[in-house]
């Protein structure tokens, strides 16, 4: 009964975490932008500007809920839904510390995959049913990006996978318990990071929208609620990919003195602040750069990371 | 140094492959360089092992490089493996050596040809295949390099296959020497059913444990490869492909007639000799082949007019001494008369090769003449090879190389005579109808104003072998002349002594006198009939059929045109309207018939192939389940 | 477990019926995506933890996507929906239908007479032992599915050239 | 766990492999043929992984992953072909490539 109750209050606290934090690293995001770009940011509202998403959230929640008349209104509904439920099923497999997680999988990081790769229809569709050509412009370009970045994200990983011998995340850090896969895995993680990045559309890769090029992309004729759940739908991934590059390559909750669930939030912490970090200094690529970079780059560097790495683990024997 | 054995064969076999595939690409000069310098290294490289071998002899006097086994069925595993011995090491000096200098020749008398890069490439091949056909250590690698020398002889004389007539005489070639084959693969099957390997050592130690002498297994085998070496070498009765072999290029002619091919099947006989002699009516069917060949080549030599073919019958006529002395034993002196053969026929042809194209392609002797002055180093060596060949007494090769020949036969007693009076009728004729040649070509007047001489590529080829064909010969001397017997003690680990134990026909100087005089007495006529006499030549014998019968190589060509080729095309135009093929046609109409209904469910639409394939599905769950 | 087969099961006929009835292409691949989902679901339950996740991965994330992109990039309008109708007139389901029908029953009683499966472990079989049959026993037949992949990558690699004609 | 009976796995399936067929034979735009063959493709990797969760193999598992990659191998040139018909065509209606008929 009681490992039941613990349960359930592990789903709550996830399900309620992961939204919240969402909410904190809109104003996160856009602290820290400004204080990089020297300028000041939200910081009227509440403290520091602490209290900016709730008003945010006041104003998206009551803001009028439309539906262009051309648009595919089944899909056009779904779309939105589809990544946000995705990526919180994503967090079901992350362990936050031990004993702290959802699901202990032992295909957790097919799982993520699999999930990841669903997220992909939220853009596409939402670009379809649109029905306007810069959003069906973005929504392909965001299927070409994700069926071509999800073959090295899952690719890099493999040498993780060899290592720990498993596919359950918890076991992948228990793995790193002597020394964590950033430094035997460095090329692994740079290709997971960059991949990661391409897969939740944000910047240097976010052509899928392009404010630029596509006026706001696959998400044009969004508006309200559903524009929201895009946004939110975003930092969970920013939370998500921190996560699991904490959990794959930085050794998880593993760490001296502090609890463990500490460290685990300092780490994603970190790794949140630095992609914001690149979001603030690089520019975006063009399509056929993001394409090149990873067919010509990333996917020889993870083949070539794989044979490494199967090879010292069978010469280790 | 031996352990390079296998680059010998390689070394062309490569230059093949990179003229063949990349040759017309390649500039002029790469293609010789390539072609030239593959043979030329091959040469060099025999000629260092050929050092290393006699300074410092492998164990049982032979070396064998196995490079890996060819295929493994059923206790049948030919290797590709390679055997060093006296015999193969000559000739494989032979083949590199001459090979090469007909190879330096042909880059200037080829020079202006389009297929300048495919000649070469055949020539490669044609060199890479007689290399591996003597140094193999079994028959059947010997089989693909006999093969593989008949196909590039038919690439080669049918090489200007833009005239039809070449290509004939290239198909002639081919289907003539199969006629061998057949006979020789035949032997091979019969030798591998009844002795179990195809090893030629293991071979030959198995026929001596097992088989008697003149056991009737051991005369089938014998023959049969005698098939074979008798179409390979152009004898009696598979000789009619040899003269007109001479379509080709005239350094193929060389090639054909001095280091490859037609000696394969001197080669042969000599490598399998103890099969026969345990087969002693097939070694005495060799000898008479031989003795047969050597007097009608002749003959017909006496009266041609085209130079390249007197050359070619006199090729056929000296291939038959090789198998006289074969055929009454005398393995020795067979391949030593394949050495100096080889040196001067290859002189001799290259020469006439260097008059043709001085000439601008005239081949016809009687248009010919008084090119003494205009081509001197041509006709300095053209009368060294002829000399030679006519076996000049003390002086050349060929006397050397023939009086073993002869002596043998001599001291064989009464079994000599026959094959001793061969000899020496055809040393007369020799002398009579080469001399014939020197005559008409270069004495007399000119009719054909020659163009400016040959080049250096060819003239050092032929100087080459000038100095070959006159002290290749001295490396064997008879007993009465010094008694060298560097070349007999050389091939004597592999070839028996020649047994001098029966009483000879007659006394030594009688022998000498005919042997010396004959050739002599054969010039001497020559000189009268077209030197200082010219013109009697017909006229004055008043032969003119006998002529004719000659000229046509004693009708042998009639003969099997009316034995073999009429009486095909007779039956086959008797047939050609018979039942079988109505047979056939009503089958051709009905799957016609069955199209026209069958195409009616190619209608192009996709569903339907779907439906097709779902209800063959359901019937055949159908029958599965109902059985 | 088995409620979630038999409603798995259940979702993905359903699904798979509508996927295959449906006149808008990206209505058909979005039911055809939930029929998959169901049937990774159904492995699941099989007790293939791998062949789910695969499924997913593969089919719902890869092969219909490219589907959707193909779609997309054709984007042919309500004009092709007009068309599909008009093709998909009742008379078309009635051949299909019965031919269907026998296969089915036939399938059906294939089914039925299969001798009952000795002990059948109610474990799952992880990625751990697949990959151990995969590089054991099968590892010439992974060769070839890498040959055929690389084939399909060439084939349509040449096949999606735009030439000039 | 309680172990699904095999035969309703199977039998599964079998109606996804049949309604499957129905497309194939039902519809005439290439995108739905394919996408149908897709579906009979995957219900013969879900019998493979019936028959190999009966008898508790990882051969059937096995065996749907190599399905899996033949169907994505399929369906990249299918998608292929599909592109190059609708260029050549202007219409994805399969009945319309029947040039080659008898």
């Amino acid at each position: 009964m009681r490992e039941i109750v613990f349960h359930l209050l592990v789903v709550v606290c996830v399900l309620g975490g992961t939204l919240s934090m969402a909410g904190a690293l809109i104003w996160l995001e856009r602290r820290l932008l400004a204080l990089w770009q020297d300028r000041y940011g939200p910081n009227r509202v509440g403290p520091f500007g602490l209290f900016q998403p709730v008003a945010d959230a006041i104003k998206i929640f009551t803001k009028e809920d439309w539906i262009p008349p051309f648009a595919d209104r089944a899909v056009f509904v779904a779309a939105p839904a589809v990544i946000v439920v995705t990526v919180l099923m994503s967090f079901a497999v992350v362990p936050f510390a031990p004993g702290v997680w959802v699901a202990d999988l032992n295909v957790g990081l097919l799982f993520l995959f699999g999930m990841s790769s669903l997220g992909a229809y939220s853009l596409i569709l939402a670009g379809w049913a649109s029905n306007n050509k810069y959003s069906l412009i973005g929504g392909l370009r965001a299927a070409a990006q994700t069926i071509s970045y999800e073959v090295f994200m899952g690719l890099s990983l493999m040498g993780v996978v060899m290592l720990a011998g498993s596919f359950s995340l918890r076991a992948i850090v228990e793995a790193q318990q002597g020394v964590w896969f950033c430094v035997t895995q460095f090329p692994a993680l740079v290709v997971f990071l960059i991949a990661g990045l391409a897969e939740t559309h944000r910047l240097p890769f976010d052509m899928p929208e392009a404010e630029s090029e596509l006026v706001a992309g696959f998400h044009s004729e969004y508006s309200g609620m559903k524009f929201g759940m895009f946004f939110v739908g975003e930092y969970l991934a920013i939370t998500l990919l921190s996560a699991l590059a904490t959990v794959l390559f930085f050794g998880g909750w593993l760490g001296p003195v502090l609890p463990p669930l500490v460290w685990f939030v300092l780490k994603t912490g970190a790794l949140i602040c630095g992609i914001i970090l690149l979001r603030a200094s690089l520019p975006r690529l063009r399509f056929d750069q993001l394409m090149s970079l990873g067919w010509k780059i990333l996917l020889p560097v993870a083949l070539l990371n794989i044979v490494v790495t199967g090879a010292i683990a069978l010469l280790g024997k | 140094m031996l352990h390079l054995l296998w680059l010998i064969p390689s070394l062309p076999l490569a230059g093949f492959l990179v003229l063949a595939l990349a040759g017309r690409r390649l500039p002029r000069a790469l293609v010789s360089i390539v072609g030239v310098g593959s043979v030329g290294l091959s040469a060099l490289l025999s000629l260092l092992i050929a050092r290393e071998f006699v300074v410092r002899a492998p164990e049982g006097d032979a070396f064998v490089q196995t490079l890996w086994v060819w295929m493994n069925v059923g206790g049948f595993a030919p290797s590709i493996g390679f055997r060093l011995d006296a015999l193969s090491l000559l000739m494989t000096l032979v083949v590199t050596c001459v090979g090469f200098l007909i190879h330096l020749y042909s880059t200037e008398y080829m020079r202006d040809d389009e297929g300048f890069s495919r000649f070469f490439a055949y020539m490669n091949l044609f060199v890479a295949m007689m290399l591996a056909l003597v140094l193999a250590d079994n028959l059947v690698l010997l089989y693909l390099g006999w093969e593989g020398v008949g196909l590039c002889s038919y690439l080669l004389i049918g090489f200007w296959s833009r005239d039809p007539a070449n290509d004939a005489a290239a198909r002639k070639a081919f289907i003539v020497t199969r006629v061998g084959d057949a006979a020789m693969a035949i032997g091979l099957f019969i030798l591998f059913t009844q002795l179990g390997t195809l090893d030629i050592q293991d071979l030959m130690q198995r026929a001596v444990r097992e088989w008697p002498v003149g056991s009737g297994v051991a005369v089938a085998a014998a023959a049969l490869l005698l098939g074979g070496a008798v179409g390979k070498s152009a004898q009696l009765p598979l000789q009619t492909w040899l003269p007109d072999a001479m379509a080709g290029p005239t350094p193929v002619s060389a090639l054909i007639h001095a280091a490859t091919m037609v000696t394969a099947g001197v080669y042969l006989i000599a490598r399998t000799n103890v099969l026969f002699t345990l087969a002693p009516s097939v070694q005495a069917l060799v000898m008479v082949v031989g003795a047969l060949t050597l007097l009608l080549a002749g003959c017909s030599a006496l009266v041609q007019t085209d130079i390249k073919r007197v050359l070619a019958y006199s090729t056929i006529s000296q291939i038959g001494y090789m198998f006289l002395a074969l055929g009454i034993g005398a393995w020795q002196a067979a391949m030593f008369h394949f050495m100096t053969h080889a040196f001067f026929k290859a002189l001799l042809f290259l020469a006439a090769g260097a008059v043709i194209v001085s000439l601008h392609h005239e081949q016809d002797m009687f248009k010919m003449g008084g090119l003494r002055k205009q081509l001197p180093t041509t006709f300095w060596t053209f009368l060294i090879g002829a000399a030679a060949l006519s076996a000049l007494p003390l002086v050349t090769a060929g006397y050397y190389s023939k009086d073993a020949i002869l002596h043998h036969a001599w001291s064989l007693g009464r079994a000599g005579l026959v094959p001793w009076t061969a000899g020496v009728l055809g040393a007369f004729l020799t002398g009579l109808y080469t001399f014939r040649m020197v005559f008409l070509v270069f004495f007399g007047e000119a009719k054909t104003k020659a163009r400016h001489g040959p080049g250096f590529a060819i003239h050092l080829p032929l100087v080459l072998l000038g100095a070959l064909s006159i002290f290749g010969g001295f490396v064997e001397t008879p007993e009465s002349l010094g008694h060298v017997t560097v070349f007999g003690r050389f091939v004597g680990t592999i070839l028996p002594e020649a047994g001098t134990a029966h009483a000879a026909l007659g006394p030594e100087w009688l022998f000498h006198a005919a042997a010396v005089g004959l050739p002599l007495l054969g010039i001497a006529l020559a000189c009268w009939f077209y030197l200082l006499r010219p013109r009697t030549e017909t006229a004055g014998l008043g032969l003119d059929s006998l002529r004719r019968f000659w000229f046509s190589g004693w009708g042998f060509d009639w003969v099997y045109d009316l034995l073999f080729v009429k009486p095909f095309v007779t039956i086959a135009r008797l047939n050609r309207s018979d039942a079988v093929d109505w047979f056939y046609r009503v089958v051709a109409d009905l799957s016609v018939g069955l199209h026209l209904v069958l195409r009616l469910t190619q209608s192009g639409r996709l569903r339907r192939y779907a439906s097709g394939i779902a209800l063959g599905a359901a019937i055949i769950l159908a029958i599965v389940e109902l059985r | 477990m088995t409620v979630i087969f038999y409603l798995s099961a259940i979702i993905a006929v359903a699904a798979t019926f509508l996927a295959i009835t449906r006149t808008n292409a990206v209505h058909a691949l979005l039911y055809l995506a939930v029929s998959l989902l169901a049937v990774a679901m159904v492995l699941f339950t099989l007790g293939a933890p791998f062949a789910a996740a695969l499924e997913i991965v593969i089919y719902a994330g890869a092969i219909v996507v490219l589907f959707v992109f193909v779609v997309m990039m054709l984007n042919q309008g309500t004009a092709t929906i007009r068309r599909e109708r008009a093709y998909l007139t009742p008379s078309m389901w009635i051949v299909p239908g019965l031919l269907t029908l026998v296969l089915f029953a036939e399938l059906v009683c294939v089914v039925a007479w299969v001798p009952e499966a000795a002990g059948a472990p109610a474990e799952a079989i992880g990625p751990k032992a697949v990959g151990m049959a995969l590089f054991g026993p099968y590892a010439i037949a992974v060769e070839m599915a890498s040959l055929l992949l690389l084939a399909g990558l060439i084939g349509a690699f040449h096949l999606g050239r735009r030439d000039e004609e | 766990m309680t172990p699904i009976a095999p035969e309703h796995a199977v039998a599964l399936a079998a109606v996804l492999f049949l309604l499957g067929l129905i497309g194939v034979l039902v519809r005439r735009n290439a995108i739905f043929v394919l996408m149908s063959l897709e579906i009979m493709i995957n219900a013969t990797g879900l019998a493979f992984v019936a028959a190999g969760a009966a008898w508790g193999q990882p051969d059937g598992q096995v065996m749907f992953l190599f399905i899996l990659s033949m169907a994505a191998a399929e369906v990249s040139v299918g998608l292929a072909l599909v592109l190059r018909m609708y260029s050549r065509f202007k219409t994805l209606d399969t009945d319309a490539a029947d040039t080659m008929r008898g």
